[in-house]
């Protein structure tokens, strides 16, 4: 097909608003406004500027927009050296040490700053009863900063009632931006429905941070940032891979849809080295709804079995053991999910988690007042989170307490704060570690000036909701410290009416050929955004290990699917736009496309099987300590839109 | 179960600049049809559900209807946030109620303070390289290094 | 939810067209058209009327809307013993051998017909080279009625320039039905575009036709049909499995996504035994756009392995012996989906038919303008009935003589005319066979004067389209036979306004409360037909083997699957339909749903796995011929909405 | 690849009183729009893309496009469609084409015969029940039943 231009001809031109500051904050979620609210205190003072750029509203953007059940990252009583060796352990003996030994250095505090604010947190009563976050201040329970006893559901998370806890912290996060802005009299420091397409390069140094550029959803504007250093605090990748509702259900996935990988995307094309971006997180989630199991299982010590009644995590042991040795008995997430895979293959589903007999279990020592409490607790797991579980409960007259639920493995999401530890590859905190892993800056990227944090920062899972938040305030301070180091303002090569051009191509190219055909959708000249992220969906289900093979792929299948993703690139650049709308979609699976490319390359390239029930090499079925104890990164040359994968040195800190 | 808006409800935001609805959605969904002056979803595929319009609506015009494609018809979850609670109402397809009620919050929205109590530290700039988060910093807590 | 009710109120009542034939057939495909051909001569005589009713054009409706590039039975200098030995150990040992070896006695005349009406066969030349349909005549090579020698792509195939195949065959059904229009004076005889709902039952005897009811998608019309005979003559079941594609792709199917299930929903509504629901076809496919293989299997002597090179029919027979035994060497369609299944779950995708290799190979012995002659053979193949096959290779700049192509099996059919023996139990010839096959006239169902033919009438697989075409010819003769012995109309209870309310029902209720909610497919009092349909094909994928498991079902997830059809069955009468066009995708998904069901059922009732690469039932995995080689029948009680399923005896007509 | 109608071709076939594509599509997916008195396809999800309504179009204004969900973009099957052959070009993702032409019928549409032949005999009513479709009995053939 003839190549694309866009000389507005046929839309009209955006306003072109060019902002300058010094800290530029992509993204509005747990990450950033850590960094926006630590950032403030550090550098107002000085006169540095921050500026924070959301594509939604702040207010509840990200991954916790509807609310969250748990903090999953609280290290209270335990110790840093604990928490590496969990996290090692459930991620495949593969970690940044000296990332997650800072983390848990640091994590606490932003979670007794959540308490500060408002976030109302589970207590132990005076009988070892959970008490609600009103019930725990109304019986004067101190905070845990003060040593209250949260509810433990697991050695590291905590129970909260936490349907507003993003309107809580992005208060926080903007109260520091105001103050900010004050400070240091700038007019506007917070643009919400901005949704950044790429990071700017400085024009002589292209491995250093200049700026980004984006559109708002709501005004025909073009938005150019221009500044010292910038954080991606973007979330993870969802809705890559084709997920197991076929319609109207789409949008429901268990991690936040709107976040599409421009962390990943955005970092590569900016030149920044990424790390394991072959890891996924396939949670084991309630079926449809994708309630999340982590309250079931460990506050409520359900049990989950295979049809026939089996801990399929006991019987299965065996078999697993066979490729994976060791690991199956340090088991991890991926691990339980392997076990309750090779049951469903064998057809001995429907898998089932059986809360009936946990909430009955439970209630056999409770009087009918605390089991009202309880089942409340139980509903609340997803009303703060999941709602639509609750709503599946409701649609299929499933009371929690009388029948169990199926639990089903999801489609693949990557994130780097969860289970999960794909990213970008960042500087430690350099007072330990090997010299390796430090270059200058906390949390910076190999790019200089861009810092990443939450979901962005790879090697280096379970920081969940709170430890995204302590990881954002850390790359805050670091990047106060990096423009304290590099006063000057950086430049970009590219030009105004290039930006503009590149940004509103697929609007122009809708103008210009919808009207060829009566049906704007079915048109040879372009394709919608949905239908690339279709293809694209597809093409990473069948070829990259989705859930329609049961996460199996090997080298023969990854070559063939980047085949068909090469001429997907080809394709995206005839995207069409109807509006401002569709034109953020079509930039979202741009990004998609990148970050889900890197994904293919790693896997391809990592031969072996290191995550088993993650996905599977055919060819390569076990875990192979021998060649691949180590990290696989990769850089990405935009203009030749290729991935170059490598190894690197993994390094134990923390002995057994 | 995409969100939608019950056409005798919606009342626009009543024209203002930006509707309730349309400012929240985390995915720029709900969007405003200007000669109906009423609200829709102009995505549902693409709705996680999150209830955050539902939540906001002052007309309390936006429900959901659980998605289709899996779940069978006549269910609902209705939420009624207040200020420092929220109260569920679940609806059975078989016409069973339950009735939760959760906090939210502990102080109001709008009130919270970034330089009350620990918070209320001048930074040293000078210190910025070493370890710590401010509020740590200024705490004196001493930094574990692995042994 | 409450009930919905039709009165009538929010949109206007249809107008009632009633009228009386004699035999009423149903459907205007193969087997239809074979037996308004066959009826009209043997009715027209007498007076006795026949009419068609056709949901589309008879020209091009049904599977052969599109074409064919071969007609897959025609015995010729082969015995109809033989015949029903291939038929018998293709389909897994069971199947009415009298009703195979009745149709190999029927079969070629069509053919013969089917020529002389203007379908070019090709001929063998001279030099034994392929002659297309025309240039055979130019040769002047002798009709297959005269010993012209078809081109066999297989013992039973032979190839035709078919894009017009319906169209001929459609001509000569309506040339029959003029004629008899002729005779008996009637004013119209053929009614296109009415689909038909339900067959009615006659009101003192329930085990008899009376008539049926349908309406136009053209005007606002009730059709009510008064008739002494029936035919079902609607196809096969497509779709109410989820398929491979994710959006736009999904109405490619195989096979023709317009047939929905009708002859076996309002088979067993009406009373009809149902034999063999459990069985379904799963055809491996040229990927993505469904392009059948038996050409290139058999014309082009391909052959296809997995990613290694290996051809898994060799390397996977010791594995498949230990379930499967003797049915591995006598090896059919289902077992080598089998073993290419065993291959993608272990990773050593994707399967490839090596059509490079073929074409290459075939070469080495032609000059250019007999290579070019091969190559446009190729593509016609796919020209003549799956033409997006041709757009996935043009798509993909893949020419079938440089590059291989991958190869899939697809979601399930139902169908009784292709590789698969689903439907209705029907009536035997007669002069042989064992008396439990045989009631009177030949391809009548269990209900007196309902008949069926092709994709209607189970356990007699392999007729394809000439072989429909015979048996609706077999069925017409004998319709007129039981015409002549009945002479009286019956009469049904139904009125025409409750009928009327029944059909127009989704109507009323979408015009009753679109208006709740500002956008008419998010409303919580209804559900539009495509979501009916989604869930439909989630429930069926998930539970009762689709592709997302690998065909995988069992005990356990089946009674799961049948609880959510269950709810789906109380919901499918909250369908909205915004015009007569969803009207009819309202109605198809009804039918899917109650063919879905006698699947799943029949599925959950044979214990055993009969069919292997068809589905797997994993708590009863390999053959069991002690128990299960017999034949499983239905009845459906349309009250209760519930089937009962039993065993009724196989018996062997033909020896080893 | 759901067909597509190009805007500037399509004239609603002269406003008769039904289209060729209505009138061929056996899925009932094409429909003419009052207001523009143009042709459009009303769930291309739904098409099989057959290609009648293309063969059919008098105008040549129906095309097909790859279905967007698994094939790449700029291929094209382009049929004319003639009283005994029909012509295809095939068009390449990256512009190469290929041309076949293939029969397609014998005898002209419209003009075949049910009494010719064979077909030109009397049936026996009163053999109804005997054996043999009404060609096969006229000619005398005899049926094997199994051994
Ligand atoms: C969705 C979800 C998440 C969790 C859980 C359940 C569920 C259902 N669980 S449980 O399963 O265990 O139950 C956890 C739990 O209970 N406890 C916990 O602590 N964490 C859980 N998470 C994980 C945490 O939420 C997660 O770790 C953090 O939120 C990660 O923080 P961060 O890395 O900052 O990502 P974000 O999603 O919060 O924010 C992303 C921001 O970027 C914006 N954005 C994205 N792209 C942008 C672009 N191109 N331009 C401009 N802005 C652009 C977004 O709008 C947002 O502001
Ligand atoms: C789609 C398809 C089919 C085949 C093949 C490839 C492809 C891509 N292959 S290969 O794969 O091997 O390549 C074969 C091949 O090459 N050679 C061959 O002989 N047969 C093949 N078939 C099989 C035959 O086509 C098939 O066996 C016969 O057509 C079956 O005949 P019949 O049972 O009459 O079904 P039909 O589909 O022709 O007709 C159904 C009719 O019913 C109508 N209808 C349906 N429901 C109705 C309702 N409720 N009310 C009113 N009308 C209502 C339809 O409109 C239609 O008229
Ligand atoms: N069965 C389990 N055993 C141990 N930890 C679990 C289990 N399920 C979930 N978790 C942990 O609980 C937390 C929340 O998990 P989830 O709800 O699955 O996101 C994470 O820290 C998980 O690793
Ligand atoms: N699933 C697979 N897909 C593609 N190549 C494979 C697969 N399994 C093995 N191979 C390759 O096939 C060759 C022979 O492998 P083996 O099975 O070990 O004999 C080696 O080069 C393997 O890398
Ligand atoms: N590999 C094969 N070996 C033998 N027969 C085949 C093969 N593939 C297809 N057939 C037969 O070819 C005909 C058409 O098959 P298909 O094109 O798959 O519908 C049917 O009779 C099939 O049973
Ligand atoms: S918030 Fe409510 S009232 Fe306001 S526009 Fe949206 S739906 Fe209407
Ligand atoms: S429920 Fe959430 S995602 Fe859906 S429209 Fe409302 S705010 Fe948007
Ligand atoms: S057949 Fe062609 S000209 Fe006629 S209405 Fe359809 S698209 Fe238009
Ligand atoms: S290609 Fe076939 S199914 Fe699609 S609209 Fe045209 S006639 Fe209908
Ligand atoms: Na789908």
């Amino acid at each position: 097909m003839e190549p694309k231009v866009n000389n507005f001809e046929h839309i009209e031109k955006p306003e072109i608003v060019v902002h300058e500051t010094d800290l530029l904050l992509i993204g509005g979620g747990m990450a950033a406004c850590g960094t926006a609210y630590e950032a403030d205190k550090w550098a107002s003072p000085q006169g540095i500027r921050v500026t924070m750029v959301d594509k939604a509203a702040v207010d509840r953007s990200g991954a916790v927009a509807m609310g969250l059940s748990a903090i999953n990252t609280y290290v209270g009583e335990n110790n840093a050296a604990d928490f590496v060796k969990y996290v090692r352990q459930d991620l495949m003996g593969i970690t940044r040490e000296d990332l997650v030994y800072d983390l848990a250095r640091w994590v606490d505090d932003s979670v007794h700053l959540f308490e500060d604010w408002g976030l109302p947190v589970w207590k132990k009563g005076d009988d070892n009863e959970s008490l609600d976050g009103h019930q725990a201040a109304k019986a004067g329970k101190p905070s845990l900063r003060e040593g209250g006893k949260p509810v433990r559901s697991g050695k590291w998370q905590i129970m909260i009632n936490g349907e507003s806890y993003k309107v809580i912290v992005g208060e926080a996060g903007k109260a520091g931006l105001e103050a900010n802005r004050v400070a240091t009299g700038v007019e506007q420091n917070l643009f919400e429905r901005v949704f950044i397409i790429k990071v700017l390069n400085d024009k002589d140094d292209p491995t250093k941070v200049a700026g980004a550029v984006g559109f708002s959803v709501r005004e025909n504007k073009l938005y150019i940032f221009k500044c010292k250093t910038a954080l991606l605090g973007c979330g993870g990748c969802v809705n890559f891979f084709r997920g197991r509702a076929t319609a109207e259900g789409q949008g429901r996935a268990w991690f936040p849809v709107w976040n599409s990988g421009s962390n990943y995307a955005m970092g590569a094309e900016a030149g920044a080295e990424l790390v394991l971006m072959e890891n996924r997180f396939v949670p084991a989630r309630f079926k449809d709804g994708y309630g999340p199991v982590g309250a079931w299982f460990l506050l409520f010590k359900a049990k989950a079995t295979n049809a026939l009644g089996e801990d399929y995590c006991v019987t299965n042991a065996d078999e697993a053991r066979k490729y994976y040795g060791k690991y199956v008995d340090a088991i991890g997430t991926c691990m339980r999910n392997h076990m309750m895979i090779i049951d469903m293959k064998a057809g001995k589903g429907p898998i089932k988690i059986h809360t009936d007999v946990a909430l009955q279990t439970l209630g056999e020592t409770l009087d009918k007042k605390a089991m009202k409490h309880l089942e409340a607790e139980a509903w609340e797991d997803f009303l703060d989170m999941s709602i639509s579980q609750a709503g599946v409960w409701a649609a299929n007259n499933m009371a929690p307490e009388k029948v169990p639920s199926e639990l089903m493995p999801s489609e693949p999401y990557m994130l780097g704060s969860h289970a999960g530890c794909a990213g970008l590859w960042v500087s430690g905190p350099g007072d330990f570690g090997p010299a390796d892993y430090f270059w200058g800056y906390n949390r910076m990227t190999t790019v200089k000036g861009l810092f990443t944090a939450g979901d962005g920062a790879g090697a280096s899972g379970h920081k969940f909701s709170s430890g995204s938040h302590a990881e954002g305030r850390v790359a805050g301070k670091s990047m106060v410290a990096y423009c304290m180091d590099n006063p000057d303002m950086p430049a970009f090569a590219e030009t105004e009416d290039e930006l503009a051009a590149e940004v509103f191509l697929p609007m122009e190219t809708y103008a210009k050929f919808s009207g060829y055909t009566t049906d704007p959708d079915i048109n040879p000249e372009y394709i919608r955004p949905v239908m690339v992220q279709q293809r694209l969906q597809k093409i990473m289900d069948e070829y990259v290990g989705g859930t329609s093979t049961y996460y199996m792929t090997s080298g023969t299948m990854l070559t063939e699917g980047l085949s068909y993703l090469e001429m997907l690139k080809e394709d995206e650049v005839h995207m069409a736009a109807e509006d401002l709308h569709e034109l953020l979609r079509a930039w979202e699976n741009h990004h998609r496309i990148v970050a889900a490319e890197a994904h293919a390359q790693h896997i391809l390239f990592r031969e072996e099987t290191r995550y088993p029930g993650y996905y599977y090499r055919g060819d390569f079925l076990a875990i192979d300590d021998e060649n691949w104890k180590c990290f696989t990164n990769s850089t990405y040359d935009k203009n030749t839109r290729e991935f170059k994968v490598f190894k690197r040195d993994y390094h134990q800190i923390i002995p057994e | 179960m995409p969100s939608f808006v019950i056409t005798e409800k919606c009342d626009g935001c009543k024209g203002q600049d930006k509707t309730a609805c349309m400012y929240i959605c985390p995915h720029d969904l709900m969007k405003l049809d200007m000669d109906s002056m009423k609200a829709w979803n102009q995505e549902p595929v693409q709705c996680w559900e999150c209830y955050n319009c539902v939540k906001i609506c002052p007309q309390q015009a936006i429900e959901v209807r659980c998605y289709a494609d899996f779940a069978p018809l006549g269910a609902a979850c209705i939420p009624m946030r207040g200020t420092d609670t929220i109260m569920w109402t679940v609806k059975f397809r078989d016409g069973m109620i339950k009735r939760f009620k959760f906090p939210i919050r502990t102080i109001e929205e709008g009130s919270l303070s970034i330089t009350d109590g620990v918070q209320d530290v001048q930074v040293d700039v000078s210190k910025i390289k070493e370890q710590g988060l401010y509020t740590q910093q200024a705490a004196g807590v001493t930094y574990p290094v692995p042994a």
